[in-house]
């Protein structure tokens, strides 16, 4: 009986995939409940369109606990540093979904109060679409999280070739961008 | 009710201007038009009068519209704020509206008559400008502390970021 | 680093990244990700708006922070030191109840004084989900308005609809046909009972009873389906606008609301057993948060806080609006106005909104669902492409919308929070000149002070889910 | 001797299992540096900048005294489990007092009001056992409501 007639199992994965097995599927979310997209949010946690079979089982409300942001609603500007505060003590490896047009590109508040797009402030990993997207949506964007994960490399090797200031996808945590902060009218 | 009103109650007496047609009957609010000086008596006596709570406080900038119907003893002037009373035993509204001229923008607060208005006379302050003398705490309410500008007045820009598409040269 | 201008290292172009180049870019970013650490750390703080230490702030304002709110006598002045709050500051803690914390309903960031356990001073600073909306509302045609105000309160985006859409209609004098009235308390209630289930939900969650939290979502599934299938979409449906309501009923939504009715009531009375008899529950509302009635209208609080302390006001009841006044129902009234107060009015107003449904769907008269005035309800999409002039009429309403008459009016509707008001100025074109509204989450949210005043931590959160505040509406 | 080899497996295990958790979190765990936001204590996404009093209410400690009674009693109860059979029915009236006399501390604790957090309830007393129906009183559209009447 060749290696190829052993069918590819957990005892035959390398460490790598089973690194990102177990990562991608114990994501745990920050409850970063902003607006409309929350109530959304908290509904795709409730019996209906349960999360917990993904492994999201529980909405960890500390940074510390939690390896997703799903920022959930409009950033207004005065929570943009509260929002990049709460991202940098969440720990490693970290993702961010950006759910909804608002908190992806400003949605329909082109004005003075809304940051035009969370991704000036975090690095974003799947956008969200929808006004507010319909749970249906926000599962869709959690798989297409997953896959990245199960995809992406697990660690940036130093020395691949990276752009300056251009940003490294793949599961580890993106070296952090130039986080522009984009001079909106402060 | 002209300039010099005395500061009896206003309720009672006939709504000022005339009355509109076309409003369903429940909403044809009493409208009183006290100058910046009397407006805290009339507040006062509306409160005595039965007005037990005050709905709400706003203020609307008329720069870029001057010509309003306003009763004839009343001078328009630049911003306006306007005070919703409610009365539960009566079950009627009126709305003092009080002209404020832009150069300095100043009204008595109503803090102490009514305790509820002291986020609403923040929030005027903060979004329009409007410096409300004697209320506790003076400060901005929703915009974020070293905010410059009141965006509510009708000179301040909407802050549109100009939409730029996928290859347009930008920000993004 | 210039206004939009993008800062980039020069890099010339081939260079083989070598190991000591990648380190030094990644010092860079890391160095300007410091600085702009610095810069980020400065910027959480709100200065003025946050609570200071007791001996830096005024007397008046210690006095709101206090939560001692019946007035003065005339003239009267607070003394700070008579205010019976012995604390010195060395023992006493000030801690922010944060914008990202689990139990604060969105964005409030409540500052406390706390020593211990025991909440001496209490300061909402809000402001972080500010939309500017009523800027926004300038900016929207008066056929557009309703999307605008329909993102603010988002448990009942119905009842915003509603509302601004009784402005405009005040404004153009119009009147509606009878169904799209009795189709919009139809849609009015159900959106209530979703609001309070979604209410039932989260303040038993925030209680600890987990379960509480899915049945509350269960229910109100049932509601949502019955608004896509409406409406088209969950939320923010902009289903109510000026001229009367989007689309029909689709057919067969009788037997919908009736399996609706009676599934939601049977279950209300299971919420009723699940949490009305557990010791832990009562321990945690009785008696906790209570408010009197001459503080409630002192703080202009509406809605089930204010019937909570015995103030019989529902404008449902007392300044009917839509056909409320041909439709029998209770008005829920508490005593002590304290946590189970709230609870309880809240969980019978559930069920006196099932009531009305009920009478609503027998009630509910045929005909057209729009007024047929030409200038204000675009012409039906079938029709277009015959006349010219719908055409024109579809073309225009769309484009530039319909002008409203000059004037001023003010609209207030009972939202499931409280009074909703929308006071709208318009200058004779199609764009409202100034729109505003009374948000009820905005001022009950100003009644934390006096109801945290002296009870625990976890007393507060307790109380921050029984206030029921929607920070959508609350920073508009 | 051999009586105490199941205790040296039991050290060397708990050592060995410290140690591999200690290497291989400092060889897997990621190489970058906290940033300073990391570092700072997490108050709901703002940074503190009033550095909280190091002086806490005695309430605190007196709450970690009552855990070290329990605690310690249980220690003492694990040898005297051990040998339960050797020293029967003088062994349990021995513990029954020793348990009598830890108890007498926590009640002395609690009569000191360590576990007496909360606000004195002001209502609580005057406050008959009420239901969701009793608490309410139902305003019908038939009964003028006070308002009506004025």
């Amino acid at each position: 009986m060749g290696i190829e007639d052993l069918q590819h199992n957990f005892l035959t994965g390398r460490l790598e995939d089973l690194v990102k097995w177990a990562r991608r599927n114990s994501v745990w979310p920050a409850t970063f409940g902003l607006a409309c997209c929350a109530i959304e949010m908290m509904a795709v946690g409730a019996a209906d369109y349960d999360i917990s079979r993904l492994g999201m089982e529980v909405f960890r409300a500390s940074p510390r606990q939690a390896d997703l942001m799903v920022v959930a609603g409009r950033v207004s500007q005065k929570m943009a540093p509260v929002l990049r505060q709460v991202y940098d003590q969440m720990m490693e490896p970290k993702w961010v979904i950006s759910m909804g047009v608002c908190a992806s590109t400003g949605g329909m508040f082109n004005n003075y109060a809304i940051v035009q797009g969370v991704d000036q402030i975090v690095p974003v990993d799947v956008y969200a679409p929808g006004c507010p997207p319909s749970p249906e949506t926000l599962l869709h964007a959690i798989l297409t999280l997953h896959e990245k994960i199960r995809t992406g490399e697990i660690t940036r090797r130093p020395g691949s070739a990276v752009k300056a200031g251009e940003q490294a996808t793949g599961g580890w945590t993106p070296t952090v961008p130039d986080a522009v902060r984009v001079a909106t009218p402060r | 009710m002209s300039d010099a009103a005395p500061a009896t109650a206003p309720v009672g007496a006939a709504s000022i201007l005339p009355e509109v047609p076309r409003l369903p009957s429940h909403l044809v609010d009493q409208l009183a038009f006290p100058h910046r000086g009397t407006y805290k008596q009339m507040v006062r006596a509306c409160r005595d009068a039965g007005f037990e709570m005050c709905a709400d406080v706003c203020a609307v900038d008329y720069l870029t519209h001057p010509g309003r119907s306003l009763p004839e003893g009343v001078a328009p002037e630049r911003f306006e704020v306007v005070v919703n009373l409610l009365s539960l035993s009566t079950r009627q509204r009126v709305r003092i509206r009080v002209q404020v001229p832009g150069s300095d923008p100043v009204v008595d607060s109503i803090v102490d008559v009514y305790p509820g208005a002291d986020a609403m006379e923040r929030e005027v302050y903060d979004l329009m400008g409007i410096v409300f003398t004697g209320h506790p705490d003076m400060t901005r309410i929703l915009m974020p502390e070293d905010w410059e500008g009141h965006p509510l007045r009708k000179d301040y820009g909407v802050g549109r970021v100009p939409v730029q598409f996928k290859e347009a040269p930008g920000p993004r | 680093m210039t206004e939009h201008e993008r800062q980039e290292p020069e890099l010339p172009e081939q260079v083989e990244l070598t190991e000591e180049r990648f380190a030094e870019l990644e010092a860079e970013v890391a160095a300007r990700h410091e600085a702009e650490e610095r810069q980020l750390l400065a910027e959480t703080s709100e200065g003025a708006q946050e609570l200071a230490p007791r001996t830096s702030t005024s007397a008046g304002e210690l006095r709101s922070e206090v939560g001692a709110v019946l007035r003065l006598p005339e003239g009267g002045y607070v003394d700070p030191s008579d205010i019976d709050v012995e604390e010195r500051d060395d023992r006493t803690m000030i801690i922010n109840m944060g914008p990202q914390h689990p139990s604060t309903h969105g964005v409030l960031r409540l500052m406390l004084e706390l020593d211990g356990e025991t909440v001496l001073r209490t300061k909402p600073v809000i402001g972080y989900l500010h939309t500017g909306m009523e800027k926004t509302g300038e900016e929207l045609t008066y056929v557009q308005g309703s999307t605008n105000v329909t993102r603010m309160d988002y448990l009942s985006p119905l009842n915003n609809e509603l509302v601004f859409s009784m402005a405009t209609e005040a404004l153009l004098g119009l009147e509606l046909p009878p169904r799209a009235v009795w189709i919009r308390m139809l849609m009015s209630e159900l959106s209530r009972v979703a609001s309070h289930l979604m209410w039932m939900a989260t303040n038993g969650m925030d209680l600890g009873s987990t379960s509480m939290m899915i049945y509350g979502f269960r229910e109100r599934e049932m509601v949502l389906s019955f608004f896509e299938k409406t409406a088209g979409l969950r939320m923010n449906t902009n289903f109510i606008r000026p001229g009367g309501v989007a689309a029909d009923l689709p057919d067969g939504w009788e037997d919908d609301i009736d399996v609706l009715c009676e599934t939601i009531l049977a279950r209300s009375y299971e919420y009723d057993e699940l949490l009305t008899g557990q010791p832990i529950f009562r321990e945690r509302t009785e008696a906790v948060g209570s408010i009197s009635a001459e503080e409630a209208l002192a703080l202009s609080l509406t809605g089930p806080i204010l019937r909570s302390t015995g103030v019989p006001w529902d404008l449902r009841r007392t300044m009917p609006y839509l056909a409320y006044d041909k439709v029998d129902f209770d008005v829920i009234v508490g005593t002590y106005g304290d946590n189970f107060d709230r609870y309880s009015v809240r969980l019978n107003e559930i069920r006196e909104s099932i009531r009305i449904i009920r009478q609503v769907a027998e009630m509910m008269p045929p005909g057209d669902y729009r007024v047929q005035d030409r200038k204000v309800t675009p012409p039906p999409r079938a029709r277009i492409d015959e006349s010219m002039e719908a055409l024109i009429h579809h073309f225009k309403i769309f484009t530039e919308g319909f002008r409203v008459p000059e004037g001023e009016v003010y609209v207030a509707i009972e939202s499931p929070r409280g009074e909703l008001g929308c006071y709208i100025v318009s200058d004779g074109t199609s764009k409202p000149y100034r729109m505003h509204i009374r948000a009820p989450s905005f001022v009950n949210l100003q009644s934390l002070p006096l109801l945290l005043r002296g009870g625990l931590v976890a007393d507060a959160v307790a109380v921050i889910s029984s206030v029921d505040p929607v920070m959508g509406e609350v920073d508009r | 001797m051999d009586q105490y080899l199941p205790i040296l497996i039991l050290a060397v295990l708990a050592f060995a299992f410290t140690v591999f958790s200690l290497v291989s979190s400092a060889l897997l765990a990621p190489r970058k540096k906290p940033t300073a936001a990391k570092l700072a204590p997490y108050e709901c996404g703002i940074v503190p900048n009033v550095e909280p009093p190091q002086r806490f209410p005695v309430r605190f400690y007196l709450v970690s005294m009552i855990f070290i009674i329990f605690d310690i009693e249980i220690v003492f109860l694990y040898p005297w489990a051990v040998v339960f059979h050797q020293i029967a029915t003088f062994g349990l009236i021995e513990v029954i007092v020793f348990a009598a006399v830890v108890f007498v501390s926590f009640l002395y604790l609690i009569a000191n009001g360590a576990l007496t957090w909360g606000p004195p309830k002001t209502l609580q007393s005057g406050m008959p056992s009420r239901t969701s129906e009793s608490t309410i009183t139902r305003i019908s559209a038939a009964r003028p409501t006070p308002g009506e009447a004025a």
